[in-house]
């Protein structure tokens, strides 16, 4: 059987070691009447027909060419280098576990400690961690570390933040002793103000303003930011922010239907001991020579069990990796060009559809980057036509706000050539 | 050997990527912002050219041990191999290209996938539906007790006690906490099983789960798992599985024939989706059907062979993280599941248990053995009987780092002093096994002639033990303004 | 530009230390009148234009399904082990170089010398060498040996042997002093009589037969074998042929247009002085440790120069590293078993075709294990029939052989599903 | 640390990889053939399990030194990084899966991709015609001479010999052999150019080419190229150029336009196709009008936007390999170049001069250099300066071993005694090659101060000096029947 060691004559020898006669000898605490001997499962298939089994269920998946695809809300198709795949496909990094033993582990807790530094240089924040799951459980594990830094229970959500970010804020409240609230006005109840910078519809809001007016009543901020726009944009350390999360599927990481991705968080000093999941920090043997090991581990669940203001255990270290490597080929120039690239064409093809009959930009006053609402007549039979020339076209925001029926967030990055473009307002008007 | 950190290695003329031009008619950033929201001090990245930071990473990974070249015999993480054509399945583009707000017509294959990876799972541990969404174990386990509290707050029923073993991992008593449970602990009788007793004497109106994984951290399969099922639900509490050790028994039992009544999955151990350094994994639940209306949203549903995504649970705890899941790794576990078929698990976990009974034996007078056999999937041995010698179970570690192995899991559970604990897995060959016991040989004989020697390795990796308290302190020093050094990154050092 | 290292800066601070001013001062040896500034090519592209370019020529082609391919002539569809690549794609594999230096280098070495194991074992031959580039040039370079050993010129081929691999031996004789004849009747002049088994058609020859003919008047015996069917045919070493060569391809090799693929030659005894390319020999250090080296290469040309019998220096050592890893992971039961699912399939293809109206056996009479020529009524229309339901039917050996116009030849694997084969036969009968 | 062989890791009862049955109703081999054509003694490979094989192979990876984690120098060889987006290009199925023998319009962008590629070799090198078939180096040369033989012989000249210099590469005067030529050696002179001299001397009607690198393979450029030309066009001979320094000037100068009327490349060198640990590679050869006659068929023609593949060429010397030419190299060279562009390829070459020539300024006065610089792509030092030591130049490779780094090219040329050729190449920084002069330099002292210590390097890698004379004794001894051990390969012990 595929990926079983033992041969027959070898379980033999190793029961005769074992002293035994047989397995069930070994399975002697299992009560009998829960002893199963097989399982309702097919039987199992060479490579060559599992992998000709997976094979179709992918082709029985529609993906859309990656300049074709106009749609973010989260995710986003981007350039990845091949250098990103080629190091994350290594099976020294992506078969060891999580480094426990240092000495044999320099790879992965160099690598972390290189992603803690670079994701702490982009947002401009003091410390952040070795990651979290995603993007939405990034934004809860934040709340969390308000409610316990502050001591108060109220969690204030201004604006379009990610619905789904919400969503995931909201289930993890429970039991957490958290309250969500819609709202920009923050109170001294408050302890801490969430926000979204470029927020869900892609719009700037007033990170500064919103932190400002959180820090005034004794409440934090949250800056849920995009990596790729701060490149661009004041991070949330230039403007005061506490904690800074996100969601880094932009940094390296193929769309994969939602996942895996990688949540990272970054914060001030003062909040360092309250950072849920792992950290590596630098260290020295006795010879002198540098090396990496996980510390502050008393903040843990592994240690502080039921006390733990975090469970996060495994958490999304590959995909760190995968982010470090492309942070480190792009470098600062590299992400300034691809956010320029991006918001130049969003820039254009808003002017563009904005001129179509009957669209109109839904926020006309706002500023955006790189997506941008807009008001679509007949969005779905319209997504229905585009679909069908295999354009992904913008995404249906009104199934999230009420308010916003009608209106498409369309997003462009260095991806959509300016032929794809073109493509997309053809198919538009055709 | 080591490297330099791809700061230090930055030049600063370095040229950026190639990139491609916007090719556009378009005010760039600077013309149309005000000042106030872009970016004053550029972001201190490292500049690098493609060749460096290759052989950076390269020679990076090259300081690994990896289960790729090495036996990884961490108890309770399942280091078992992983298939390469996992890997190469989640590559398929028409994986890895889906973007997650495609319509549902256009993601049926993906949709199938999920659809029977949960019907997989459930067939494995014996229940009725499973939600894929958490992206690993800790995450499943907070999922599931949201799912019990949902569950009991349904019926009017306000528990507020979750019972958890003393030998847990300590992700239960952390995710029980942060659901808003208190956490009472429950003791470990003297051969390592839960005490009856000491349940019984914690079981109230008041608890809403008793959490357990079986065979409990200590590899011991929980004999009295049925009596302990009816005294958990005669009171109304419902039974939570860990699934850390559902490679145990695969195809030999199953935890919803126990009686338990919500499991999380460890995809990442049991169904050799790789570790990655510490993720991603996945976690998902499995409930019976009392819990199914509280599965986080959406579920996947079939109906007339179309596959469905459902939001409309109404009594759903809600969504658990963004989107669907780790789908990436849910890829690699189903492709796992079909190679291995019924058959293939079930042997596995036989195998599994059949190494790791094999390799105690050899163990035996070489590690005090605390427990009684015959164990499950892993054991946990103790260096106690080397403490004459001044010898710990980290000296064990370190020994085993020096022999070309990686080190057991150690100082877990904590009801064990000085434990070593062992899971070899199905995938070890009975030839590596005899020569992890031949280095453990060797580092007792050590220990007894030299444990000076002992205590200075291990000596041929490229650094030698790390003085992770010095590192605390430091970064206390820099919390508290008494440093400038982070510690905890790189920063420009000031000029 | 990309995987260029040096800044301008550092280029300067170099140019100092040498001590010019200029590259221009390095480069004065150059007469003028040659020096160029540029190149007339585009300038370069981002990776991710290129890779847009190259996806686009790839695109440009027709992949015909594993399954639905029944074409052979040489190159085969097979099941080939993610194992594989897996291991060919690991860096230090596929960057190194020949292993001059063996203490960095006992990775390739030890491949090397498995895979020379390996297809010693397989063709039950005395000895194997490290590779040679394809099974064209292996049937030539054994030609040379013959030439040389036993001191004639004429080399008798014999049958139907790749018609591409005679055609390279040809080439090849010209300046070596080979004569290449058709026939099977070898004579006092002849240094070696060479077959093929399967030959080009797929057809069984007397092997046994051959070699014994060829010794009886003191010629050698040289057999190109397909490596799939040693598993189940009488290999080289067993009728007792001087030297066993062959196209590796078949193991664990990708189609890829024709290459690159993998020679193999191995040989009796007495030859292995002769033979072409690189060898690897087990050793030890003073420790005592075992190790491989590079050995006799006072053979090669490095030495030999202009008294070498071949000029091969680099092979095709990371082809021979796949077919280690294949031949490693199928095991002589994989390697019987894929060989027997082939014949069977064919065998069930065979008589469905036969029974086609219009269809006959090209050679009734004659045995073949996977592949086999087949009388088609108006081949040339049926083929493109065939094409455009996604099938690539059976090769025209025509072609080649005037006397073969309208046989085809088709071929059958382990990928060829019975479905593959009703497919195939429903758009013969539609 | 060392690995067994697969062979003796194999265990007899190990189950063979689950493979698809056959699923049709026919007859099995032993049931058809008779027994004298069957196998009578199955073949006795090895019996292992896929996590088995993984880690073996993995093991045996990390033994060696590469171009991803060391330095690599070896002159001649242009070991420079391998992008990986040549890989990602090479394996897209739309290559990967094409069969050779698809018809032409279902393959018209491999055939674009060629037609390509070749018109950017001929811009590179200054000819009209390329061919891609020839697998490697070596084969291009032979290949080439062929071509050059065949066009005398179409004008009834039929000229016997062909001329190389003394520092030639061993391919050199073995492919002028293996055409039918006879060998003329032509001296190098004291600055370890072409003595223009010699050259006169040997030339004459019978001579059909000379052969020659330019740079030479000390690194030197011909300054008297256009003389060497001249005379070698005036007898009626043609010129020859071995492209294994094509690194050195591409975008600076062309072969075509110095008087050079066959050129190979080596793809696996200038064009950065990985070396594989001895191949594949990939070496075209480019010609003037005049050879064009005289390719190898098929060659690739376009017209009206389509691309056919040309058999009808009755002057060609016919085919030199299978199919057309190792098409997976050429897809990486051909994506290499788009990516670098004229631009970026002229840059290379700049830069492989300037870094060749700032090593061999680190290396004045810590190693001989007998010829005067500047250097081209790569310099030719010698170890003479440490024979009073005893220290030869392979202990200078093998202390660079100990150092982490690859050994430059020893004992080539031949006409530099104790000879190391450094090639750096464009891919490595300013601070590995200062790295790297300081481990030459640590060598010099240790060379000076304890001698003994340098011959036994190196000591950390997994294996030391190995007795290569031994191993060839050996292979004596068996090949005269005095011993059953066959040395080249595993063989079953006989019980
Ligand atoms: C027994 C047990 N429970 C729970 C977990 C938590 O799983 P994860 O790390 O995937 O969150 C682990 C893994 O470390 C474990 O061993
Ligand atoms: C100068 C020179 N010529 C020819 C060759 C032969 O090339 P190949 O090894 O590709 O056959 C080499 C490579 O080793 C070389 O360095």
């Amino acid at each position: 059987m595929p990926y079983l060691v033992h041969s027959p004559q070898e379980r033999e020898e190793m029961l005769a070691a074992i002293g035994v006669e047989s397995m069930d000898q070994l399975l002697v605490d299992i009560p009998s009447s829960l002893r199963i001997h097989d399982l309702k499962l097919p039987r199992g298939l060479s490579e060559f027909e599992t992998m000709a089994a997976v094979r179709d269920l992918a082709a029985a998946n529609r993906v859309f060419a990656d300049r074709l695809t106009f749609r973010g809300g989260g995710v986003y198709k981007r350039f990845i280098p091949t250098a990103v795949a080629a190091v994350t496909g290594k099976p020294e990094f992506y078969t060891a576990y999580t480094p426990y033993q240092p000495e044999a582990s320099q790879g992965t807790l160099q690598a972390i400690y290189e992603f803690q530094s670079l994701i702490a240089e982009l947002t401009a924040m003091d410390v952040a961690n070795a990651s979290l799951y995603d993007g939405a459980t990034a934004v809860a594990e934040a709340a969390m570390m308000a409610r316990v830094h502050t001591g108060r229970d109220e969690i204030l959500v201004a604006g379009y933040v990610h619905p789904e970010y919400v969503e995931v804020l909201r289930t993890f409240s429970e039991g957490r002793g958290m309250k969500v609230k819609k709202g920009d006005q923050p109170t001294n109840k408050t302890a801490a103000v969430v926000f979204q910078q470029p927020d869900f519809l892609g719009l700037l809001v007033d990170a500064k303003g919103l932190t400002e007016r959180a820090h005034s009543v004794g409440a934090l901020a949250i800056a849920s930011v995009d990596p790729i726009s701060l490149a661009i944009l004041a991070p949330p350390g230039e403007y005061g922010a506490d904690i800074a999360v996100g969601e880094g599927q932009q940094l390296g990481l193929a769309a994969s239907y939602g996942g895996p991705h990688v949540g990272f968080i970054a914060c001030t000093k003062d909040l360092v001991r309250r950072l849920p999941g792992r950290l590596i920090g630098s260290s020295h043997d006795a010879q002198g020579r540098r090396g990496f090991v996980l510390t502050l581990t008393a903040r843990e669940q592994h240690i502080r069990r039921e006390k733990a203001t975090s469970n996060i255990c495994t958490n999304h270290s590959l995909c760190a990796l995968a982010a470090a490597v492309y942070m480190t080929y792009m470098g600062e120039a590299g992400m300034r060009q691809v956010a320029e690239v991006s918001f130049q064409r969003a820039h254009a093809l808003a002017e563009r559809l904005a001129a179509l009959p009957g669209w109109e930009m839904a926020f006309p006053e706002r500023q955006f980057l790189n997506e941008f609402p807009i008001i679509a007549p007949k969005a779905k039979p319209l997504l229905r036509k585009l679909a069908k020339k295999g354009i992904l076209g913008g995404l249906e925001v009104g199934r999230w706000f009420r308010e916003l029926k009608g209106v498409l967030t369309f997003t462009c990055t260095e991806v959509n050539d300016p032929a794809a473009i073109d493509a997309l307002l053809e198919a538009l008007s055709a | 050997m080591t490297e330099p950190l791809s700061f230090e290695l930055s030049r600063a003329g370095a040229e950026p990527p190639r990139l491609p031009a916007a090719g556009v008619h378009a005010p760039r950033p600077a013309d149309v912002l005000s000042k106030d929201v872009l970016r004053a001090h550029p972001a201190d990245l490292p500049r690098l050219s493609e060749p460096e930071i290759m052989r950076h990473y390269s020679r990076m990974a090259s300081l690994n041990y990896s289960i790729s070249e090495q036996f990884y015999p961490l108890g309770s993480c399942t280091m078992k191999y992983n298939p390469v054509a996992n890997e190469a399945a989640a590559a398929l583009p028409g994986f890895a290209g889906l973007h997650p707000y495609q319509d549902e017509d256009t993601v049926q294959g993906a949709l199938e996938l999920m659809h029977s990876l949960e019907r997989a799972l459930c067939a494995v541990v014996g229940v009725d539906r499973v939600t894929l969404q958490p992206a690993a174990g800790a995450h499943g386990e907070w999922t599931a007790l949201r799912m019990i509290q949902a569950y009991h707050r349904s019926r009017g029923d306000k528990r507020t006690e979750v019972l958890v073993p003393d030998s847990a991992h300590g992700t239960n008593p952390a995710s029980a906490a942060l659901s808003g449970f208190q956490v009472v602990e429950v003791r470990s009788g003297p051969d390592g099983r839960i005490s009856l007793a000491d349940l019984e004497s914690k079981l109230s109106p008041r608890v809403a789960a008793l959490m357990l994984t079986n065979p409990n951290t200590l590899g011991l399969f929980e004999r009295e798992i049925l009596d302990v099922a009816e005294m958990v639900h005669a009171t109304g509490a419902m039974l939570y599985y860990d699934g850390a050790n559902l490679n145990a028994f695969m195809g030999v039992c199953r935890p919803g024939d126990m009686g338990f009544d919500a499991v999380h999955m460890n995809l990442h151990k049991t169904f050799t989706t790789p570790h990655g350094g510490g993720g991603p994994g996945a976690g998902p639940v499995g409930v019976k059907a009392e819990l199914a209306p509280f599965l986080p949203h959406p579920t996947i549903e079939r109906s007339n062979g179309h596959f469905t995504l459902d939001f409309k649970r109404p009594q759903s705890i809600g969504r658990v993280r963004s989107f669907y899941g780790n789908f990436g790794m849910l890829v690699r576990a189903y492709t796992y599941i079909l190679a291995m078929g019924g058959d293939g698990l079930t042997q596995a976990s036989l195998d599994a248990v059949l190494s790791a009974n094999y390799l105690r034996k050899q163990v035996e007078g070489v590690l005090d053995l605390p427990h009684e056999g015959p164990c499950m999937h892993e054991f946990v041995a103790s260096a106690h009987n080397l403490a004459p010698q001044g010898v710990k179970a980290l000296d064990v570690a370190k020994g085993l780092l020096e022999r070309d192995f990686y080190a057991p899991t150690v100082y877990f559970p904590l009801v064990v002093p000085e434990a070593i604990m062992v899971e070899p897995t199905e995938t070890e060959s009975k030839a590596t096994l005899d020569a992890f016991a031949g280095a453990l040989k060797d580092i007792v004989q050590q220990a007894r002639t030299d444990a000076a020697a002992l205590h200075a390795e291990p000596r041929s990796l490229p650094v030698g033990r790390l003085d992770e308290v010095g590192t605390a302190r430091q970064i206390t020093a820099y919390l508290t303004g008494q440093s400038e050094d982070p510690v905890l990154r790189w920063k420009r050092p000031a000029k």
